[in-house]
C-alpha cells in the first residue's frame, strides 16, 4: 500500500480517490470535531475567512464559536491553557500559521505537556494536539521558516510526527485526536497543502499505530530516510534515477520523528549498505544526527559508504530568492548525491534532472503566508 | 472531627499544616527527605481559608510551595510523607518529590516547579468547565513573583476575554526567593489585576484565617453562581527560608521586624490553649503518616520508563 | 527641501510613505518582490509624527510593518528597494525581505516578525542609554496585538520599575491579521499601561499629523529630560489586506464603514491640491530607487554562509 | 597542557594552582567587570548572599547596584533586553540558575539573537553571555535537571559551550566577553561548583579560540568523546580501567557543543576503531547522535564496533532517590560500558569500580538549588 501511496505526488493520474493535504487536514479536523464533543481547536486565525490555509475553514460556523476560536496572541499561555483544558476534559487541537512562533510556548510543551504524566507518577495524562506549519519560499526569511521537529523530538514525553502525505495525515491525526493519550506535535509543511496524493483504501484497516515510520519506495541500492517535503523531493529523485539511471533508491518516510522505526531504518542499510538522509531543518543535531546514531549504535559496519545529509545550510534563511534557492537542497542536489554515492564517483555520468528541486510548486507559492 | 466553630475548625486545619512542616524540619537532617523542600510556615491560612469552601470536585492549582494547600484541598497526609521520601506508595509514586505534589482525587491537579506555569492551567481548565458545562469552580494559587511572568499577564486577559469560572489567588509574600517587590514590580499586584476588569479582592492580614474564609467563600459563591472570574490577592509572610528548612531571618535580605510583626499577629503562636488541645491528635495523625512512609517500598526499577508517553 | 510649514512637512513625509507602499503595490505582481509585504497604507501619520522629533541617535526598534517607519525615521529608499527586490545594495544585504528593514545609521534598530519581540529590545537598549549615559530617546513601535504577548508585560514592568528613557508606541490598527479587538484584549491598552505607573498618552485620530507630531515631540522632550519611560496609543486604519497588495475589506472580518470613515478624514486623500504638488518629485525619488533596485546585483554566493555567527 | 589538566578532578594533589569550578566563574564575572565597564551581569538572585552559587557573590556590592542586579521574573523579557543592551552598547551577562527556565527565552534565544547579525546583513552584532546551571541530584526531578545544549546547537548563530572544568572557563569566558562578537551559551554543571580543578599555566597563552573540543586524555584503545560532568566520569572510568585493565581511553572534551573539533574525533575514532559517547542529557537528537553523524559522515569505516552512547534514560528525571540513581549512568555502566567496547565481550572479567559514579560528590550535594 505504502508504495502506491507514495506515488501520488508525482503520478496524480492513478484511478483511485485524490487528496490534497489540505482536504485531509480539514477532514481530520472537521471528522474530529463531529466525532467528539470534547474537541476544541483554537488559534490565531481558525475562524477567519482563510482558516489556516483552509484546514479549518468554515468550521467555526459549523462546530460553533465555542468550539472553534481565535486567540489573543499568546503562544505560552495558551499553551498552557489546552493543557488545563485537556486536564479537565477538553480534547484541544492549537494551531500555530509557523513553526517558528511554538519556541514562545517551548517551556509550556517541554516542562509541563511532556511532563505532566510522569512527574505525577501517571496519575494525570494531557491528550492535545499542537499543529504548525513550516514556511518556505516567497522571502519568509529567517523567522518564518524553521522546522524544529528535533526541539521536540530529544524531549521524552512528546510524540512529534511530520505528515507527508494525505495518507499519513488521514491515518495520524484520527488515532492522534481519538486514541493517543499524550501531547502530539504535528509540524505540517506549507508547501505541501496544494498537493495531490493520491488516497489508498486500506488506510482505516491499519492495525497497531500509525505513529511510525512508513516504507514508501523499495530498492536495494541506496536507503533514503527523510522527512516532510523531502520525502516528495526524494521520490522524484528517485524517479528519476530510476529511469535514468538505473538506480533503485529505497524511501523510508520517517513520519513519526519521536519514534522512528528504528530496525526499518536498520533492515534497510543492512541491505543497500549506503545512506542518504533528507530533512527539513539543519543538520547538527537534527534528524540527519539521529539517524546516524540509530545506525551507529546498531550496525555501522553495515555502512559501505559515508553518510550523506541534507539540510537546510547552517544559517538562518535569508529572504532574497537568489540565496534562498541555494539554502535549500533542490532536486539536482539530491539525485547528485544519490547518484555519487551509488555509483561511488561523482564522475557518474548520470543525467540531472531540469528543474531545481520541486521548482513549480516552490515558485507558484505566493501565501497565504 | 467536631468542631464547636468555624474558627476552631480553620485553626485546626492550619495548626495540622504547621506540625507537618515541622515534622519535617525535624526529619530533614536525617536525609530521608531528599527533595528541596518550600515550606509554607506562616502561610498556612490562606489556604486554609481559600480551600474551605471548596468542593472537591472544584480544581485548583498550584506552585512548588504546595504542601499547604495539598493538604487543605484535602491530599492524604500519608501519601505526602511517603511522596516526601521518594516511595511508591507517595501521591507521585516518588516521581513528584516536595515541588510536585497533586491529589487528583481531591481536586489538587498539580503543582509546577517553574514560577507562573500552572496560571494558564487553571485558566484551561476554568474553559473545560465552562464549555463541557461544569459546575465547577477552578483556582489558581500563586506568588507574588509569578505575577511578573509574561504567561500571567496571557492567563489573566484570557481568563477576563472569555469571562471563566476561576479565582485567580495571589499569595503575596513580599519575597521571591530573596527579592522584595520593590525590586520586582512596577505595578500593584491588584491594580494591574483589576486593568483586565476582574474584580478584585485585597487582604492585607492572610493570618486572619476566618476572614480569609468569609472573603473567599464570597467569592466562590459569586463564581459558581456567575461564572465569571475574580482576582484575590492575600498579604502573607513565610518564615522561613526559601527552600530548605532553615530560618534565614539573619541573611539581612528582609528585615527582621517585619517578620517579628507577623510572628506577633499568628494565632497559631498566640492562642497556646487551641494548640495544646489539638496538637496530640494531630501528632498521631503525622506520627501514623511518617511511619506509613518508612514502611513503603521503593519504587520498582520498571517504574522509571512507566508513564512516560 | 523647503516647506512653508510644518503641516506640509509632516504632510509632504507622509505622501513620500504613501507613494512608496503604492508603487510596491503597481510592483507587486511582476513577482520582482518576493517577500510578504506588511504594507503601511493608512498608518503613515503615526511614523512621521512620531519620528519628526527624534534625532538620528535615537533608536527606534519595529515590527515586520516597518515601511513606514523605516522611511519616516530616515532610512535610504533605494536601500529599500533593493532590499524588497533581494540585491545586495539592500540595507539588509538581500537577506532581510520586506519584514526586516534596518538602518543603524539612522537609528532604525531592527524590525522582527515575531509580534512583540522588538518591544523588549528596545527597552534593553534604553537600559544601555540609561547606563553608558547616552542622551538618546529610544522607541518601540508595535501593534495592538502585540500587546497581548506576555513579553509585552514583562517589557513594561522593567522599563516602568528601572525608569529608562523610553517611548512606548502602540499603533493601534484594531486588528491582528483579521482578529478585532474585542476577540482578544480584556484590557483597554492605555488602561493596562497605566497600572505599570507610565504616564499615557492617547491618541484617537491617527491621521491628525501635526498632532501625532505635537504629542509625541512633548512626549520626547519629557522622556528627553527626565529620563523616565512614556507610553503613547494612537488609533489608526489599515487600508489594505494584513500582507500583501491588496485590499480586503469585502472578505467581511471588518467593517467598510469604518474604513470608509477613516479614508474621509485622511489629509493624503482630501488634499489633493497638496498631492499634486508634491508627488512628481516623489515620483521622481521612487523612479530612481526602484531603477537602482533593478540594477542592482544579486547577493554573491558567498553571503550565504557570512554572517552567521 | 590538556591531558594534565584533565588530571585535576581525580589528582588535586599536583603542585600547581587549583582552583574550584564556582572560583574559576567568580574570577571570570570579577575580572569581566573590572576590565570593561560595559559589562553588566544580571539575573535572579545575582546580588543576594548566596550570589548564584557563589559566582557572583559581592560583585553587587562591589560594582554597583546598576552594573550587577537582581531582575524580575520574566525570561523572555529579560533576554529581550539583554539582546537590546547588546545593541546599544553593554555587554550583557545574563544569568539562569537552571537551564529549564530557559526554555521561557527560547523565542528571544532562538528567533532573535541567533537571528540579528545576518538577519540584517551583517549590519548589527548582539555580543552577550548566557549563563545557565543544570542541576542533578536531592530531587531536583522533572523541571530542575535538564541540559538543553542540542537545543541551541541545533541553531545557526549561536554558540554553546559545556565547560568540563576551571581551566575551560578561564579560557573561554574571558574570550567569549572580551574578544567573541555573537551570543553564547555557557551551560554550567551544579554538581562541579565545588570541584578543584588543578590550573594549568599555559591557560593565557593559548592563541586560537578557546571555543572547540580539547582533548584531555590520550590512548589508543577507545575513544570517548564527553561533555561536562561526564567528562570527569569519563576521566575516572579511564583511570581505573588503565590500572586494572590496562585500556587506554582518548577523552575528548568537547566543551564548544555547537562548534566541536570535528577532525579531533574523527581522528581520534580513525586510530581506536571504538567510539562511546557520554552526554548530560538524552541520547536521540543530542549529543549522541550528533558525533555519530561527523563520524558516520566522514568515516564509518573505521568504526570497528557499534557506538556506544550514554546519557540519561528516556524519561523525564524522577526525584525519588532510588529512581534518580538508575536514571543517569553511574561509574559502574560507564567503565562496564568501555570494557565491553574495548574487549568485544561482556564477559571481558574486568573489575568494575566500586561507587557509583561520582556518588560522593551527588550524595554531598544538598544545595544551595
Ligand atoms: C520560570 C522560573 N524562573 C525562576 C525560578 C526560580 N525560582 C524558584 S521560586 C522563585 C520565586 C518565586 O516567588 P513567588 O512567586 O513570590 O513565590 P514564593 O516562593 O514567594 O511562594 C524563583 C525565582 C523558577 N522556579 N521558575
Ligand atoms: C509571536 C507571533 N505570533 C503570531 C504571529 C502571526 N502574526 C503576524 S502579524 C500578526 C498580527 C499582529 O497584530 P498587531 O500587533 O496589531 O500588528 P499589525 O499587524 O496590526 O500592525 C500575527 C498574529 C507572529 N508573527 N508572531
Ligand atoms: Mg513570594
Ligand atoms: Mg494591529
Amino acid at each position: 500500500m505504502a508504495l502506491i501511496q507514495a506515488r501520488a505526488a508525482t503520478d496524480p493520474t492513478l484511478e483511485t480517490e485524490v487528496v490534497t493535504y489540505r482536504e485531509a487536514l480539514f477532514r481530520a479536523m472537521r471528522d474530529a470535531l463531529a466525532r467528539d464533543p470534547r474537541v476544541i481547536i483554537f488559534g490565531q486565525g481558525v475562524d477567519d475567512h482563510k482558516g489556516t490555509f483552509g484546514s479549518t475553514l468554515g468550521l467555526a460556523q459549523e462546530f460553533g464559536a465555542a468550539r472553534v476560536f481565535d486567540t489573543p496572541l499568546a503562544e505560552e499561555g495558551m499553551t498552557g491553557i489546552a493543557i488545563g483544558a485537556a486536564l479537565n476534559g477538553l480534547y484541544p487541537i492549537q494551531t500555530h500559521i509557523r513553526s517558528d512562533f511554538v519556541l514562545l510556548a517551548m517551556n509550556q510543551i517541554v516542562n509541563l505537556a511532556a511532563k505532566y504524566k510522569y512527574m505525577f507518577g501517571g496519575r494525570f495524562e494531557v491528550p492535545m494536539l499542537i499543529r504548525m506549519v513550516i514556511g518556505r519560499s516567497w522571502g519568509q526569511g529567517a523567522q518564518h521558516s524553521q522546522s524544529f521537529q528535533s526541539l521536540f523530538a530529544h524531549v521524552p514525553g512528546l510524540t512529534v510526527i511530520m505528515p507527508a502525505s494525505a495518507q499519513s495525515i488521514l491515518e495520524c491525526y484520527p488515532y492522534v485526536i481519538g486514541r493517543h493519550r499524550g501531547p502530539v506535535l504535528a509540524i505540517e509543511h506549507r508547501l505541501m497543502y496544494d498537493l495531490k496524493f493520491r488516497m489508498d483504501e486500506v488506510a482505516e484497516k491499519a492495525n497497531g499505530s500509525p505513529l511510525t515510520s512508513r516504507k514508501v519506495r523499495a530498492g536495494n541500492d541506496v536507503t533514503i530516510v527523510a522527512t516532510s517535503i523531502m520525502v516528495l523531493e526524494a521520490q522524484r529523485a528517485a524517479e528519476h534515477l530510476a529511469r535514468v539511471g538505473g538506480i533503485q533508491c529505497e524511501i523510508i518516510d520517517l513520519n513519526c520523528v519521536s519514534h522512528p522505526d528504528r530496525s526499518l531504518i536498520v533492515e534497510s542499510v543492512g541491505r543497500t549498505g549506503k545512506l542518504l538522509v533528507a530533512d527539513t531543518s539543519w543538520q547538527a543535531y537534527g534528524v540527519c544526527a539521529e539517524i546516524c546514531r540509530i545506525v551507529c549504535e546498531h550496525s555501522p559496519s553495515a555502512l559501505k559508504a559515508p553518510v550523506v545529509t541534507l539540510g537546510m545550510q547552517p544559517a538562518p534563511c535569508p529572504t532574497a530568492k537568489s540565496l534562498e534557492d541555494r539554502y535549500y537542497p533542490n532536486l539536482r542536489d539530491l539525485t547528485d548525491a544519490v547518484a555519487t554515492l551509488v555509483t561511488g564517483t561523482d564522475h557518474h555520468g548520470i543525467p540531472l534532472p531540469d528543474e531545481h528541486s520541486m521548482a513549480d510548486v516552490y515558485k507558484r507559492f505566493k501565501g497565504p503566508f | 472531627m467536631k468542631f464547636p466553630g468555624i474558627y476552631e475548625e480553620l485553626f485546626y486545619k492550619a495548626l495540622r499544616i504547621r506540625l507537618v512542616e515541622e515534622r519535617i524540619i525535624e526529619l530533614y537532617p536525617s536525609d530521608k527527605i531528599q527533595s528541596p523542600v518550600h515550606l509554607s510556615i506562616g502561610q498556612e491560612a490562606v489556604a486554609v481559608g481559600a480551600c474551605q469552601s471548596l468542593k472537591q470536585t472544584d480544581l485548583l492549582f498550584c506552585s512548588y510551595r504546595s504542601h499547604a494547600f495539598y493538604l487543605a484541598k484535602g491530599g492524604h497526609l500519608r501519601e505526602m510523607f511517603a511522596e516526601l521520601y521518594g516511595k511508591a506508595t507517595g501521591c507521585g509514586h516518588g516521581k513528584a518529590g516536595s515541588m510536585h505534589l497533586a491529589a487528583p482525587e481531591v481536586g489538587l491537579m498539580g503543582s509546577s516547579a517553574v514560577v507562573a506555569s500552572t496560571i494558564p492551567h487553571a485558566v484551561g481548565a476554568a474553559l473545560a468547565a465552562e464549555r463541557l458545562k461544569k459546575p465547577q469552580v477552578i483556582v489558581a494559587v500563586f506568588g507574588d513573583g509569578a505575577t511578573e511572568e509574561g504567561a500571567y499577564h496571557e492567563s489573566l486577559n484570557f481568563a477576563a476575554l472569555h469571562k471563566l469560572p476561576i479565582v485567580l489567588l495571589c499569595e503575596n509574600n513580599g519575597l521571591a526567593v530573596h527579592s522584595k517587590l520593590e525590586a520586582r514590580q512596577a505595578y500593584r499586584i491588584t491594580d494591574q489585576a483589576k486593568s483586565y476588569g476582574l474584580p478584585v479582592a485585597y487582604l492585607a492580614d492572610g493570618h486572619d484565617v476566618v476572614k480569609v474564609h468569609e472573603v473567599f467563600s464570597g467569592i466562590v459563591g459569586e463564581v459558581r453562581r456567575s461564572r465569571c472570574p475574580h482576582f484575590v490577592e492575600i498579604r502573607t509572610c513565610r518564615y522561613k527560608e526559601h527552600v530548605g528548612p532553615d530560618e534565614d531571618s539573619h541573611a539581612g535580605y528582609r528585615s527582621v521586624e517585619e517578620l517579628q510583626a507577623w510572628k506577633s499577629k499568628d494565632p497559631l503562636i498566640l492562642n497556646q490553649e487551641l494548640v495544646a488541645q489539638y496538637r496530640p491528635v494531630i501528632l498521631q495523625e503525622i506520627d501514623d503518616a511518617v511511619e506509613f512512609a518508612e514502611r513503603s517500598p521503593w519504587p520498582e526499577r520498571s517504574e522509571l520508563l512507566s508513564d512516560v508517553v
